[in-house]
């Protein structure tokens, strides 16, 4: 995957599309079933996810020359905390409502797999606008998901999106959307619908490549 | 008779009302990727216990007798993460010499508890609600055992779910998820019990 | 006096109705035609043909000789001529060879019949080898040859005989009516047996849906020395041999083992029958009796030469009543369905069933719906849904460790299946393609052996 | 003359799944009759749209899916019944649609249809109804038929008691569509016993769990523990669940053993949420946790296997 050939829209098309962490890698799934109760929630964790990797990714791939291959792990995590505690004193400061909403979820974005993997997996071989951007792709996608995720439990669970009533009052909301259960509920049936799109799309692809062969 | 009663109520309620998977959401990967089979979910549930139990304690002195007497206490990600793979490290080296049976059964799934949400998750929470030593411990230990619970229930279903006619588009990640909903959902009968 | 009984197995509806036409039906002699006698009559090795077209033969002549210690002659069943020597296709076991002969209907035996005289007086040793020479398997369906049976390995001990006359198989009458009919020569061929091994037991073990044939077998065995008769509770498989033994005597042979490491021998009634004749008549085995039911007119038991060919005996009862569906040898648990009505009896072949089109239509397989029937059928305590996940998956080493290999092929869960999966049939496949595995590893590792060897 | 080849057994027992099924239904008829004759109209009308959706669910489902269209083996339509009966006689007719089109989409269908689902598609459904609309689902009316033999009941503490089991018995207090009659419920078990469509493991041993527990968690608290355990098997949706829900094939153990120790682990758990629980009953969600334990009830209960036994002990 080299920098030249790879152009940096692409990188970024891939973390939204192609390799989307939540819906196709299926990484950092503990944050996408907790904070998605609502849209608002799904965008906020989203940003700071984003934020934190863009920032570890270009931190990360500026300093891949110069880190030990052996203690490579360790490196990475204390760079990536770094920048998760900056986030947590920002929020708690700027956003002290959806800090306390996303609670615990804020310092775990440190173990979120997705930052750790990018790192890994990216960052450590390309150069820093490619990075930056994998991070900016990556991040997008992460909090594109979430925002779906969180807009439809919202909307089923409390009938409202970003906080605006949309069914009326009449609707009698189903709770169970926005409780634990629903969280693992709907992320997997939203998984099996997303597998559901590529496997017809593919097939879609498949029988225009025939008919034009 | 009240604080051992005590100790049970935390117990039912570490295990059963506010199970880490089910109502928390803390060590998701894991409990979606290790479930496979009954025998690996128990070799997992174990190490986990384990270094939930060790990160509780340490964690605990650190923050309390370190950062705190230090005024630092933003640093407390930082030092948990530290802390945590450190103690992974040693555990895991430990095992090597003094149990190679306990080694090869926990072995591989040692390097992925750093990465477990579920130990840092612990670790913050004992802060957060000020949790005394013994707590700490406690805490750390019961929501282990609560998360070995839930994966290897999660273990028995997968299993059987193995020669299940699943949709394709359903198989692996997405019913394992449906699957863990309804399990949350059968869960929450046990709310209001502490 | 107290039933016995073992653990869990089934009550098939058919219990009570199968047996009905023909339980009370005097056996018949028939003789036919021609006969079809094929050379794989027992387990293991075939005999060899020792005669050719045009050849006249007499009741009794050995016409395949014994290929080695798995094998027994076979005889002449009718006097006539030779009229082909020829392999013909046998129940899916690939082409066997078939001594085909004409009856020229004079019932003339080979003179040189050897009686060894009253079971009580015979010399011991000579029972064992006059039973082989006699060409004597197990009439009960396993065809294995009986000498082989009865000559144990070094330093087993064996203390009871049980004569089988549980008859636990649906349809078939053939053992009921020989217990009621032939009664002590039944006890005749037990004692011969118990005298060649030195045994001081031997129990006829019959289920209690026929007491007519208890009571007969009660007053055969009367002043018998160490006879007696065991009434079982009756159920489905109480035949096989090793739920007949655990029903008997409470013991159970280990797994993979024969029934002498329970230190007991099964005979079937009719091989006991058979083997009186060999030693007071000095007969070979010819004929037997053979149930034929279903949908003919007038459903018998017939006695029949052995090789008689379905179609006469089919012909001897009246022909079908019905088009027939499905026709197979023994009974409705166990059967092996045959492709034509030209296909020859053998010396196992107990009973001939014709089922109509409706009874004989395939079931489609409908998903399990874990009721457990299964499980609570089964004789051998397997858990058969979950080896049928295996056997479906051709997961063949799963099956194997959920014991597979224990499975004895009963159908009894199979009868029980609401969802009318095919289980037996799967595990027949796993315990095939297993056995086939283990072969070959065996002679890989024999291969391998020969050529360090060398 | 075309002989079929087919390998044995060639006879089959008479029962069949959609047999099986048929007899639950009767089974459920008569406590759907008395159901019907207390709640009126609301109760036949909530029970026909459950019924229905959950038919058309299965159908729609295994049309779009191409699978085999099975709906003629009735067990869509037990699914629908068991979860009309669980309902209160007033609930909305939307939350039948809802919690029937649950069941068997997401509970049944999703998993692969009959025989592979791991929970009770009627218990799961009613679940998540409880926690998704808590006040619709606990909403209770009072048996209206009976409303006048109430007034009768005499007033002295004791015979108050007793009388207050013999309206449990007989269903004429408040509760969900199916569960008040605890006489038709019985009747239901006679036939399902009758037909052996279940065995008694599973219904007893469970009825006995919450006995004992109830009583042993009653000792304490109680006045009469012994009147509080008769209280709490008759009252709420325990014999219901034990005769109907908890005896579901699918889901529960295949041995005897396994059942029974399925079975006291429901009545454990009802008996723990009763007591101490935010709920006031926990029927419900004993079978729902007990139905996950049941593969790993089925994994690690040991079998004996013919001709193990004696080297097992032996060695």
């Amino acid at each position: 995957m080299s920098e030249e050939r790879m152009s940096l829209g692409k990188v970024i098309k891939n973390g939204i599309i192609t390799e989307n962490p939540t819906f196709r890698l299926v990484l950092g799934t503990c944050p996408t079933l907790a904070v998605t109760t609502s849209a608002i929630n799904g965008l906020g964790m989203g940003a700071a996810a984003t934020f934190v990797l863009i920032c570890s990714n270009l931190v990360i791939s500026l300093l891949r020359n110069f880190i030990p291959d052996k203690v490579r792990i360790p490196a990475f995590i204390v760079v990536i905390c770094t920048f998760v505690t900056m986030v947590q004193l920002l929020m708690q400061a700027f956003v002290p409502s959806l800090y306390d909403a996303l609670g615990i979820f804020i310092p775990l974005i440190v173990v979120n797999c997705i930052i750790l993997a990018r790192a890994e997996a990216f960052a450590s071989k390309n150069g820093p606008v490619a990075s930056a951007c994998d991070g900016l792709g990556m991040g997008m996608g992460f909090t594109i998901a979430l925002v779906i995720m969180g807009a439809i439990r919202e909307l089923i669970g409390n009938g409202s999106v970003f906080g605006m009533n949309v069914l009326g009052n009449s609707y009698e909301p189903m709770l169970l959307i926005v409780l634990a259960s629903g969280g693992f509920l709907s992320y997997g049936l939203l998984l099996g619908i997303f597998n559901l799109i590529v496997k017809k799309s593919e097939e879609k692809r498949k029988r225009k490549e025939a008919e034009a062969a | 008779m009240t604080e051992q009663m005590n100790i049970l109520l935390f117990f039912v309620s570490c295990v059963l009302t506010n199970n880490f998977i089910f109502s928390r959401f803390l060590g998701c990967c894991p409990f979606l990727g290790v479930s496979n089979k009954v025998e690996t979910s128990v070799s997992m549930g174990l190490a986990v216990t384990f270094v939930m139990a060790l990160a509780s304690l340490f964690c605990y002195m650190i923050y309390n007798w370190l950062l705190v007497p230090l005024g630092i206490t933003f640093m407390s990600t930082i030092a948990f993460i530290l802390v945590i793979a450190a103690l992974v490290q040693f555990v895991e080296m430990f095992l090597k010499k003094s149990s190679p049976t306990l080694y090869s059964a926990l072995g591989i799934y040692l390097p992925l508890i750093t990465t477990n949400c579920a130990v840092l998750g612990v670790a913050t929470l004992n802060m957060n609600n000020n949790y005394d030593l013994l707590y700490s411990v406690l805490n750390g230990t019961f929501s282990a055992l609560g998360f070995t619970l839930a994966i290897v229930l999660m273990a028995g279903v997968r299993e059987r779910l193995e020669s299940s006619h699943i949709p394709e588009c359903m198989k692996g990640f997405p019913i394992t998820l449906v699957s863990a909903g309804l399990m949350a959902v059968a869960f929450m009968g046990f709310s209001g019990l502490v | 006096m107290l039933k016995k009984t073992f653990k869990r197995g089934i009550h098939p509806k058919q219990h009570r109705g199968s047996k009905r036409p023909t339980q009370d039906a005097p056996i018949e002699n028939y003789v036919s035609d021609s006969v079809v006698i094929h050379m794989a009559m027992n387990i293991g090795t075939p005999a060899t043909p020792c005669v050719k077209k045009g050849d006249q033969v007499k009741i009794g002549q050995v016409i395949g000789t014994a290929n080695g210690f798995m094998s027994v002659p076979v005889h002449a069943s009718i006097s006539g001529e030779v009229t082909a020597v020829e392999p013909i296709p046998y129940l899916g076991e690939g082409n066997v060879t078939a001594v085909t002969i004409k009856n020229d209907f004079y019932d003339t035996w080979v003179d040189d019949l050897k009686p060894l005289g009253s079971v009580e007086n015979v010399d011991p040793a000579l029972v064992i080898p006059a039973i082989r020479d006699a060409g004597i398997t197990g009439m009960g369906g396993a065809s294995f040859p009986t000498h082989v049976k009865l000559t144990f390995k070094e330093g087993a001990v064996c203390d009871t005989i049980i004569v089988n006359g549980a008859e636990c198989e649906t349809h078939l009458t053939a053992d009921h009516r020989l217990m009621l009919e032939n009664s002590v020569r039944i006890v005749d061929g037990l004692r011969a047996v118990m005298r060649a091994l030195n045994v001081e037991k031997g129990i006829i073990a019959i289920e209690d849906n026929k007491p007519d044939a208890i009571a007969a077998m009660e007053r055969a065995a009367f002043g018998r020395v160490g006879v007696r008769v065991q009434v079982l509770k009756a159920k489905y498989p109480q035949g096989g041999e090793k739920q007949l033994i655990t029903a008997v005597t409470g013991r159970q042979v280990p797994a993979g083992k024969l029934p002498i490491d329970a230190h007991v021998v099964v005979l079937n009634v009719g091989t006991c029958a058979a083997i009186a004749d060999a030693i007071i008549d000095g007969k070979p085995l010819v004929s037997r009796i053979c149930t034929v039911t279903g949908c003919v007119k007038e459903p018998k038991n017939l006695r029949i030469p052995i090789g008689t060919i379905v179609e006469d005996m089919i012909g001897a009862c009246g022909g079908f009543s019905e088009e027939p569906g499905k026709i197979f040898f023994g009974g409705a648990m166990t059967g092996i369905a045959i492709p034509n009505i030209q296909t020859p009896t053998a010396k196992s072949t107990n009973g001939v069933v014709v089922f109509n089109e409706k009874d004989a239509k395939s079931l489609d397989e409908s998903a399990c719906i874990r009721c457990g029937r299964c499980v609570a059928a089964c004789p051998v305590g397997l858990n058969p849904y979950k080896i049928k996940v295996a056997a479906d998956a051709s997961d063949f080493a799963a099956a194997e460790k959920l014991h597979v290999m224990d499975c004895m092929l009963c159908g009894s869960c199979a009868y029980m299946c609401p969802a009318r999966r095919w289980l037996t049939p799967s595990f027949r496949f796993a315990k095939d393609k297993i056995t086939a595995e283990r072969r070959a590893a065996a002679r890989k590792a024999a291969a391998e052996k020969g050529g360090n060897d060398k | 003359m075309n002989l079929r080849i087919s390998t044995a057994p060639h006879i089959h027992h008479p029962v069949t799944t959609k047999r099986l099924m048929i007899y639950v239904l009767l089974a459920l008829l008569p406590a759907t009759g008395v159901g019907i004759y207390a709640f009126g109209l609301p109760a036949l009308l909530l029970i026909a749209i459950s019924c229905l959706t959950a038919v058309l669910c299965e159908l729609i489902w295994q049309k779009a899916a191409k699978k085999p269209v099975r709906i003629s083996d009735c067990s869509a339509l037990v699914t629908g019944l068991i979860l009309a009966l669980n309902l209160p006689a007033n609930a909305p007719w939307w939350l039948a649609v809802i919690g029937s089109a649950f069941a068997i989409l997401l509970v049944k269908q999703l998993f692969g249809g009959l025989g592979d689902n791991f929970l009770n598609p009627a218990m799961a459904a009613r679940a998540v109804l409880l926690a998704s609309w808590p006040v619709h689902m606990t909403r209770y009316v009072a048996p209206t038929f009976f409303s006048g033999v109430d007034a009768v009941t005499a007033a002295t503490p004791l015979s108050t008691k007793s009388a207050e089991l013999m309206d449990l018995f007989l269903g004429t207090i408040p509760g969900c569509i199916g569960e008040v009659s605890k006489v038709a419920i019985l009747v239901g078990l006679l036939i399902l016993l009758f037909t052996r469509t279940v065995t008694w493991h599973i219904p007893f041993t469970m009825v006995a769990s919450v006995f004992v527990f109830s009583f042993l968690f009653g000792l304490g608290n109680e006045e009469e523990p012994l009147m509080f355990a008769l209280y709490s098997i008759l009252s709420g949706g325990v014999l219901f669940g034990a005769v109907f829900m908890a005896t579901d094939y699918v889901t529960t153990p295949m041995t005897p053993v396994g059942q029974m120790i399925y079975a006291a682990g429901i009545g454990l758990i009802v008996a723990v949420i009763r007591n101490f629980g935010a709920y006031p009953e926990g029927v419900t969600y004993g079978i729902l946790l007990m139905n996950i334990a049941t593969p790993l009830i089925d994994r690690f209960l040991p079998r004996k296997i013919y001709g193990y036994q004696k080297e097992g002990k032996k060695a």
